[in-house]
């Protein structure tokens, strides 16, 4: 489409976010979702328990935003990538990789903890938004390649959307038409910044407008509802129908880190309106409404959780083996001449 | 200029403090970058500043360091002192085009007819346990960038001092923020620094000259006090300000002892460092009894948190440095 | 408005371009724009035949482009502030910027060749959209300061649209409902891409739906109607209705610069077909269509121009006076010990 | 590896040759910028590739550098060698965040995993006249960045030869064109260059070394040559690659002579010409008979086009340095 045939213009996102938890929907997959949300669940907590430990450097918590998390994990195909920020760990570990690889950013022994290929999970993101130009030229790549079962899916904060690589990965996104789902998940806050002082858009799926591809708004709590968006969306992208930008309204219940201090910026009563819409819980009682949450589908659920605490507790619990030597390995292929002498003044010291 | 009766502080409310005296005393000084207003930033130096001033002065903006820096160009432009923080040093990269092409060139493009007064606030350095992008040391941009005054402080005085002039400076200031000095204490009378350009000499010493700056000082004033036992008097000099650099009291330290080690976070490879070596031999070369060393980060990207210890220049590495200044001589 | 009274959705840009010059309209302003039209042509014809004698390092023309260049100088209100990038000489000059001045930065003997503040002009820009924030800050401290007669109007092309400083000024720009009209000369082009290649939105006004501004399309090839959007947007900024983004379908007619080729990357016929739609031309047949057209007015505006092309032939006929020394001058407010040393020692080479 | 008959070809032809061929000979290998495709470039080194290898092989991008670069390490984490052409040296700092953060460490981030074969096309340097933003030198931004490879031919074979070793290897470069010497034309056998890490001896000389890279090539050789006047025999090395840097070939050079000077157009001030004569002068310093010295650009942005012959290095300077080398003694 050129700019001048101007008359086709692209639909608004609708002003509901999408939701199927409150209808009458097809629920063949909803126990498999609620183990993964009761096993997510128990992920952070286990991993904020593990910050007081001090077996963590850090860990920013998606409580409150697991529908998100493990929607996008169970949306993906085989052969699919997904794209995680910093606070999108329990996407990395639905998705497949180990807890305490994933974790391995916010432990600290090393940036990444797994290797990317493996999983098809690229690593964990930190300087918001950049790892959105990426997942645009892997997607472009696999469309090169001639992989047409291959759809990538990159996940950010609202917060992350002023940012300039947001806008740029969008626009490539959409001029290459390459199969690419952004799932914004709105929990609220860019650290202490409400999303009102983020934007004056009505939504953020609004955005998709100014580059020419659908927006779609999700009820991000709603774990059925997201994983129904996400799929569709990936289908379409797997298929040649271009990327999707998807927000998904949800909130985060924690601080932004075990370090943050959430009441400088909002209330309790706000926190506990939200905790009222606890993906976990909403969930939980759907199924109950449909006859569905069975006290084996309870028992698989909470043991599943345990079983990853545990094994996390057993695999966070004890200091990582740890090489300074692997500080010059892996700078470059070969490490330079130059690095090769600094690695060896370092060895001679520490010898 | 304002002064305080000396009580202990921490460097991080001492530069609260220059933002609130500086905001007082001018109503053209604004605050501006994410979580700055309510919050009070990430390691709370704007803390307060929204509540005394309003949201106008101390204001919260999108999260877009391009976009920060941007605007404070065009609020300078039109005649305010914004004052911008960067979350983590990293996180100015985003901002580097503004930097380098636009706050750095304002007044030079414009014939000296637009100046830029404008503070860019950057925590740095490493040593605090953060991880992956929160432990960079990035002042060798800064430093090969024309148009910039670049400047960071080591004690909770300079920290106030050097924060008030910066704001006062009709030019752009990149103004670096030891993180892992943030919590350092001191009891000091809080005063704007008169000048910049200035070094300190922290430490006397007669047989080899430390020079250092920001998170650097400490660990090599410890290195001083050990390399006594060795039979070393080493003197340290804080650099304070690397633009402008000062030749002269870095010199005369210099031409003294005939022996130097510069020292800091920041990767060797054509870190600050590498000029600073490079300038003090091409003014005191006769002077040297051995080449000016380096004790620096290694070459590599910033490490993860558990291996930083690892990297970060430390007192026995600055001590081999020395006893490498050909002692046998 | 919050995200979530999403209700509230902003209306998407009209699809055909605001147009005046084929209705039944106002006339008043016509005759002076039609000066200002035939004056501009001129000093692009002019310039390029500059760039030919070596007067000038290079000539980026906005031939084509008048009747946004004149329209948006004459839009502004005294107080209100100018961003042009490094197409937009002729909006400089319009605005009062003596040619020379403006000229500066392509004959070469400094950056900038005027003192923003005289004419409430920045300087012009050429990285490109890097301008943008400058206007939304510059903008936001003239309302902090209370001076509501004062708007911004900042320019730019297509191709720039891409670039993360758009999206991050135009945000800014609409969180702090800043007094700035962002105007995008949609010419087609940025350098040999063709905007097809550079976005997939329906239109560059469809971007303006992201950032929650009214977005507006204009032909920009009829000055009037140019004219009429910016200043609707100018007094909506001054009275505090916050920024609007204006689209301005128009052509380039010349190279990119006069380095560029461009018949390697566009066709006669292409370049012919808008030649048909010239902005001077387009003018010129409306005012007689209406009997405005007369021997008076052709003469006044001929004669303007040939003023303004002798005064720039005179004033760059010359080679400017030029002192490396300055090169020192104005880095900082004091050069620095450092930099007096290397003054003294180009002097002391030199003397 | 492929070999052409000697023929007479410019800089940029010779890069083209190299495009052309590693696309040719790795269907891996994709190009992408904007104005890379129908236009071939704005120095037209992509001329004829869309044609050749069709437009997505050479790709027209939206004007976004740092969405384009960010989009290659996307492709290259898939298998691709993506090579980014960047119009301007100045144009690179929009994508300087994905340079640093990204680009630089991929496969130290994860432990080796990811390699990034990724070639990042600069030009750069002054001398063509160009207006504001259009003559920069920003490498040592670059040098200064651990995990990139940083790259800079200043001869036809060179531009060949380095290009296609840069697209070859598995780790990311920065690959520096120097604007000026684009039309430069030599007749030579277009070959791959074996290794990063060779500084070439251009010139042998028994009196002093001169220290350059790219553009300085040919104002160093020229200055060895108005030197024989002055009775100096000045050997130059071009250093081609400065990350990895080559202390052999240099080291081996200097302590001949014991006099160097090292000469670049970008600024002096933590310039590249600092960490070479740091690391000169802690390697050669007991042969050293003077200080190494620097002939650089002035400590001021790049001057517009009138004013850039004065800022340049010239041969005027380079022999006054050498002037400066002590010869009394
Ligand atoms: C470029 C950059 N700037 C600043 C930061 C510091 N920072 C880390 S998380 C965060 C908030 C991000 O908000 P959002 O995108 O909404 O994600 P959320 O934290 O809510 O998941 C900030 C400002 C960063 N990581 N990267
Ligand atoms: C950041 C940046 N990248 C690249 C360029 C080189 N460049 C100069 S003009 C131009 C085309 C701009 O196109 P558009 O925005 O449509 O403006 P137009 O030239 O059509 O007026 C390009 C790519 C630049 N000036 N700045
Ligand atoms: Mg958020
Ligand atoms: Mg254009």
């Amino acid at each position: 489409m050129t700019v001048d045939q101007a008359a086709a213009l692209s639909p608004l996102p609708d002003a509901e976010p999408f939701g199927l938890l409150d209808g009458a929907p097809d629920t063949s997959l909803w126990p498999l979702l609620y183990r993964h949300l009761v096993r997510g669940r128990r992920f952070n907590e286990q991993a904020t328990a593990l910050t007081r430990q001090g077996r963590l450097a850090v860990y920013p918590s998606s409580a409150g935003q697991e529908a998100c998390q493990v929607a996008a994990a169970l949306a993906l195909g085989p052969r699919d990538w997904l794209f995680p920020s910093y606070r999108d760990t329990l996407a990395a570990v639905t998705r497949g990789v180990e807890p305490v690889a994933a974790l391995g950013l916010l432990r600290g022994d090393w940036h990444s903890g797994y290797d990317p290929r493996a999983h098809r999970v690229a690593p964990l993101c930190t300087p918001l938004a950049t790892h959105l130009p990426h997942a645009v030229g892997l997607a472009h790549a696999a469309r090169l390649r001639g992989d047409d079962d291959v759809a990538v899916l990159a996940l950010t904060g609202d917060g992350s959307t002023s940012e300039g690589d947001f806008h740029e990965a969008l626009n490539f996104a959409a001029v290459w038409h390459v199969p690419a789902v952004f799932l914004v998940q709105n929990n609220g806050f860019a650290v202490s910044v409400p999303v009102a002082r983020q934007t004056a858009a009505p939504t953020l799926a609004h955005k998709a407008v100014g580059y020419g591809m659908p927006g779609r708004r999700v009820d991000g709590n709603d774990a059925p509802a997201v994983h129904r968006v996400l799929t569709e969306a990936l289908d379409r992208a797997r298929a040649g129908g271009g990327p999707t930008l998807v927000e998904a309204v949800t909130y985060r219940l924690e601080p932004h880190t075990n370090t943050d201090d959430a009441t400088r910026y909002r209330s309790a009563q706000e926190v506990d309106a939200w905790r009222q819409r606890d993906p976990v819980t909403r969930l939980a009682s759907a199924l109950a409404r449909h006859g569905l949450l069975t006290d084996g589908l309870r028992r698989q659920a909470e043991e599943e959780a345990e079983r990853l605490a545990a094994g996390m507790r057993a695999a966070l619990g004890t200091d990582p083996p740890l090489d300074p030597g692997e500080l010059f390995a892996h700078v470059y292929a070969e490490p330079t001449p130059h690095l090769r002498q600094q690695a060896r003044a370092y060895r001679g010291r520490t010898a | 200029m304002s002064a305080r009766a000396p009580e202990p502080v921490t460097m991080a409310r001492a530069l609260n403090c220059a933002l609130r005296d500086a905001m007082a005393a001018d109503p053209a000084v604004h605050v501006l970058g994410a979580d700055v207003g309510t919050l009070g930033g990430l390691f709370r130096v704007t803390e307060g500043l929204a509540a005394e001033f309003g949201d106008q002065r101390c204001t919260d903006t999108p999260l877009a360091e391009a976009g920060v820096l941007g605007a404070a160009v065009g609020m300078a432009m039109y005649g305010l002192r914004p004052v911008v923080e960067i979350q983590f040093d990293a996180f100015a990269y985003p901002a580097f085009e503004q930097l380098v092409s636009h706050v750095a060139r304002m007044r030079n493009r414009t014939r000296g007819a637009v100046p830029l007064p404008l503070t860019v606030r950057v925590p740095y350095g490493g040593g605090i346990g953060g991880v992956e992008h929160h432990g960079d040391s990035s002042e060798a941009y800064y430093v090969a960038t024309p148009g910039l005054h670049v400047v960071t402080p080591a004690t909770v005085a300079d920290a106030y001092g050097l924060l008030r002039r910066a704001i006062a400076s009709d030019d752009p200031v990149v103004f670096l923020e030891p993180k892992r000095l943030y919590q350092a204490t001191e009891a000091t009378v809080l005063r704007e620094v008169p000048e910049f350009g200035r070094a300190a000499v922290r430490r006397e010493g007669a047989s080899a000259t430390l020079l250092t700056y920001g998170p650097g000082l400490p660990v090599c004033l410890a290195a001083a006090e050990a390399g006594r036992e060795a039979g070393w008097d080493l003197g340290v000099i804080d650099l304070r300000t690397l633009v402008p650099f000062d030749d002269e009291t870095v010199c005369a330290a210099v031409r003294r002892t005939g022996r130097a080690v510069v020292v800091h976070e920041a990767a060797g490879f054509a870190g600050p460092g590498a000029e600073i070596a490079a300038r003090v031999t091409e003014r005191c070369f006769p002077y040297l009894h051995a080449p000016v060393r380096r004790v620096t980060g290694f070459d590599i990207p910033y490490p993860p948190p558990m291996l930083e210890s690892h990297h970060l220049p430390g007192v026995g590495r600055i001590l081999d440095a020395v006893a490498g200044l050909q002692w046998e001589d």
